[in-house]
């Protein structure tokens, strides 16, 4: 039951991170809504496998937790390297 | 239930994805759809399949689409022709497709003619068989080991193909490996220093466990190389570069196919047909045992090497201005 | 008695943690530029995921499964602070600033 | 070589938590895997007493209970503000004093800024670390002398 709850507030949350991924508006709000929605689904994984009585999906979850990261140290690279060209829908307020 | 939100979110990104110009931005829009393809998987009980989109989508796919975009502009071009007739063929193609899926059995109903073919039997004797719980496993490297070595060749023949067309952009001046990484940050070369040997030993678990749970060599050779990937990140190119040159690199890549097909030859030699491993050991499970580790391990073998020289062809190249 | 107290208070963890979550989503949609939404984002990697990851713990008792769950909160612990302190240092190096104000240098310990 | 025992060590543990199949022949997969992932680990020079000082591991615990307090207080600070009607945050930047001889010590504070919500570590130099803040509460913690205090223990027992 509460492991119901806690998977339907997960999917809202994801939900959410969702919508700020695709309002944008950086490149910086998309990644940074990229991440979270990882650690969202990391968790929904781990319930999931509860509820369904079948733990084994704690691999998965393993694999991102291990090696998830390592796409937003490229994303950092490629910005040092200059290979990428600066974003250009800087906020302006 | 989950099942319809989670599609529901993947729809919604999908069409975020058809609209948006900023490549960008798609790339990183695609994490998510990887994301939620992984956990759909899960809940339709797919945990292999999940479990691979997890290793690539979460590992390599990001990383390597970010390096091609570093050799492409950021912007998508406006098309320049409109965009009837393509949206006319795709509402046809969709709307047969559709019109196919009516006549198609209910999902997981007993009686559809997929499940009355050789399914069953792979259900009910895979494990006497083969003698691995794991009826992904089973399947795949041993009743449709044929296929499974066409799909090692076809990772081998990518890779290959890759690398001749980067070969046309590279640049071997010291320049380019210095620019690329991050060993200049303390925190970043800390912690990847920090998780490289427990990410490395996961991905033998993953490689060596596949009878038992979700794995096998694909997804262990894309962890194994994601990996690799991080150490060439953060704390040098040349350093990887030094550990895995370029020949033993290519070296690794055949070696892995070759130990695939040389299980296959040598069950040929010793009378049984290609691939079939009951011959390996007097007892045919033991035989099927060898067989799918040694054919596992020649998959992850390949995998492995495959990435790795691709990320590092990757890191060669500049963009020529 | 015991086993009653365990799953309350697993109840509890998973509760608060799925509570957090929400909140910090929230914090991500009302937050005014990328750098307030950090703080919103990053805080559900680390107790939010805590929690939950504990409320499961005690659901499935002192198994592997405990060892397992355990691993992955301690690795989430490690890389999940790195993937934002890399996403911060990329904003700010791509010339990412919200106003020019803001950037206090002033080192006063 | 205690670093290499400990690392041993971790990983062994790590394998038999993964694992669960504890016959012969997984068990002698797992010497090897752990064999092999040792040898990169020399080849490659990927892990050594400078990144898991093996002292350090009998300090980390204390400090990780002091740091765990640290989150859930500022925690709830921020789902406070989350929640309230109108926004009342001080957003800003700062440059704050790292002094720390080991990278250990620096990494450990840098990562325990952006851990703790309300504070994000944006670059790491020398002796400073800029940090961005969401209020000024939050910036007061990170300068408090008890954060200072728990780190030069944690310096000391390298």
């Amino acid at each position: 039951m509460i492991l119901a709850v806690t998977a339907i507030a997960l999917l809202v949350a994801m939900a959410l991170t969702l919508v700020r991924a695709l309002l944008g508006p950086s490149i910086f709000d998309r990644i940074l809504a990229v991440n979270t929605f990882g650690t969202k689904i990391v968790l929904f994984l781990g319930v999931y496998g509860f509820l369904t009585n079948r733990p084994d999906f704690l691999d998965i979850a393993l694999v991102y937790a291990l090696i998830n990261f390592i796409s937003t140290l490229a994303v950092l690279r490629f910005f040092e390297s200059g290979q990428l060209v600066m974003p250009k829908d800087k906020e302006s307020r | 239930m989950i099942n319809i939100i989670l599609l529901g979110f993947l729809a919604v990104v999908a069409i975020a994805v058809a609209m948006m110009r900023d490549l960008f931005a798609i790339v990183m829009l695609f994490g998510i759809y990887s994301l939620l393809t992984a956990g759909i998987f899960v809940s339709l009980d797919a945990v292999d399949v999940a479990f691979t989109e997890a290793a690539v989508g979460a590992g390599i796919s990001t990383i390597l689409i970010l390096s091609t975009l570093a050799l492409t502009s950021r912007e998508e071009k406006q098309p320049t022709h409109s965009f009837l007739l393509p949206l006319l063929v795709v509402l046809v193609t969709g709307a047969t497709l559709v019109y196919g899926t009516l006549d198609m059995p209910a999902f997981s109903d007993p009686e559809a003619p997929v499940h009355q073919h050789v399914a069953p039997h792979y259900l009910n004797q895979a494990e006497q068989e083969t003698g691995v719980p794991n009826i992904v496993t089973a399947v795949l490297a041993s009743y449709r080991s044929y296929d499974t070595m066409g799909e090692v060749t076809v990772i081998f023949t990518a890779g290959i193909a890759v690398l001749l067309l980067l070969s046309a952009f590279r640049h071997h001046e010291d320049e380019a490996s210095n620019l690329n990484d991050l060993s200049h940050h303390p925190v970043l070369r800390y912690i990847a220093r920090l998780m490289i040997p427990f990410i490395l030993l996961f991905a033998l678990y993953v490689q060596f466990h596949g009878d038992y749970g979700p794995g096998g060599g694909f997804q262990a050779g894309v962890i194994f190389a994601a990996g690799f990937i991080l150490y060439g990140l953060v704390v040098g190119i040349d350093k990887t570069r030094q550990m895995f040159s370029e020949s033993k690199l290519h070296w690794l890549m055949a070696s892995g196919l070759l130990l695939y097909i040389g299980v296959g030859i040598v069950s040929l030699l010793l009378g049984g047909e290609f691939l079939n491993y009951n011959v390996f050991a007097a007892d045919p499970l033991k035989g099927q045992h060898w067989g799918i580790f040694l054919v596992e391990l020649g998959v992850g073998i390949t995998v492995t090497a495959t990435m790795i020289s691709v990320f590092l062809a990757f890191s060669e190249v500049r963009r020529s201005e | 008695m015991w086993d009653i107290l365990v799953s309350y208070c697993s109840d509890a963890l998973l509760i608060t943690g799925s509570f957090l979550s929400l909140t910090f989503a929230i914090g991500l949609l009302r937050f005014p530029d990328f750098y307030t939404r950090m703080h919103a984002a990053g805080v559900s990697d680390t107790l939010c995921a805590g929690l939950i990851v504990l409320g499961l713990v005690l659901q499935a008792g002192i198994s592997l499964v405990t060892l397992k769950l355990l691993f992955i909160l301690l690795f989430l612990w490690f890389t999940s602070p790195t993937a934002s302190f890399a996403l911060a240092r990329a904003a700010h190096r791509a010339g990412y600033r919200v106003s020019e104000q803001e950037e206090v240098a002033s080192s006063n310990s | 070589m205690k670093h290499s025992l400990l690392l041993t060590a971790l990983l062994v543990l790590f394998w038999l938590a993964l694992s669960g199949h504890y016959v012969a022949f997984t068990l002698i997969l797992g010497v090897l895997s752990i064999a092999l992932v040792m040898w990169l680990n020399r080849k490659m020079h990927i892990s050594d007493e400078k990144v898991m000082p093996p002292l350090l591991l009998l300090r980390l615990p204390r400090y990780w209970a002091w740091l765990l307090l640290e989150i859930i207080k500022s925690n709830i600070h921020v789902a406070i503000k989350i929640w309230q009607p109108r926004l009342d945050i001080q957003p800003q930047f700062k440059k704050i004093p790292s002094p720390w001889k080991r990278d250990v010590t620096r990494v450990v504070h840098a990562n325990s800024i952006t851990l703790t919500p309300g504070t994000v570590t944006v670059m790491v130099d020398k002796d400073t670390l800029l940090v961005h803040s969401l209020t000024d509460e939050t910036m007061q913690a990170l300068e408090s002398p008890e954060m200072k205090e728990q780190l030069e223990k944690l310096e000391r027992f390298q």
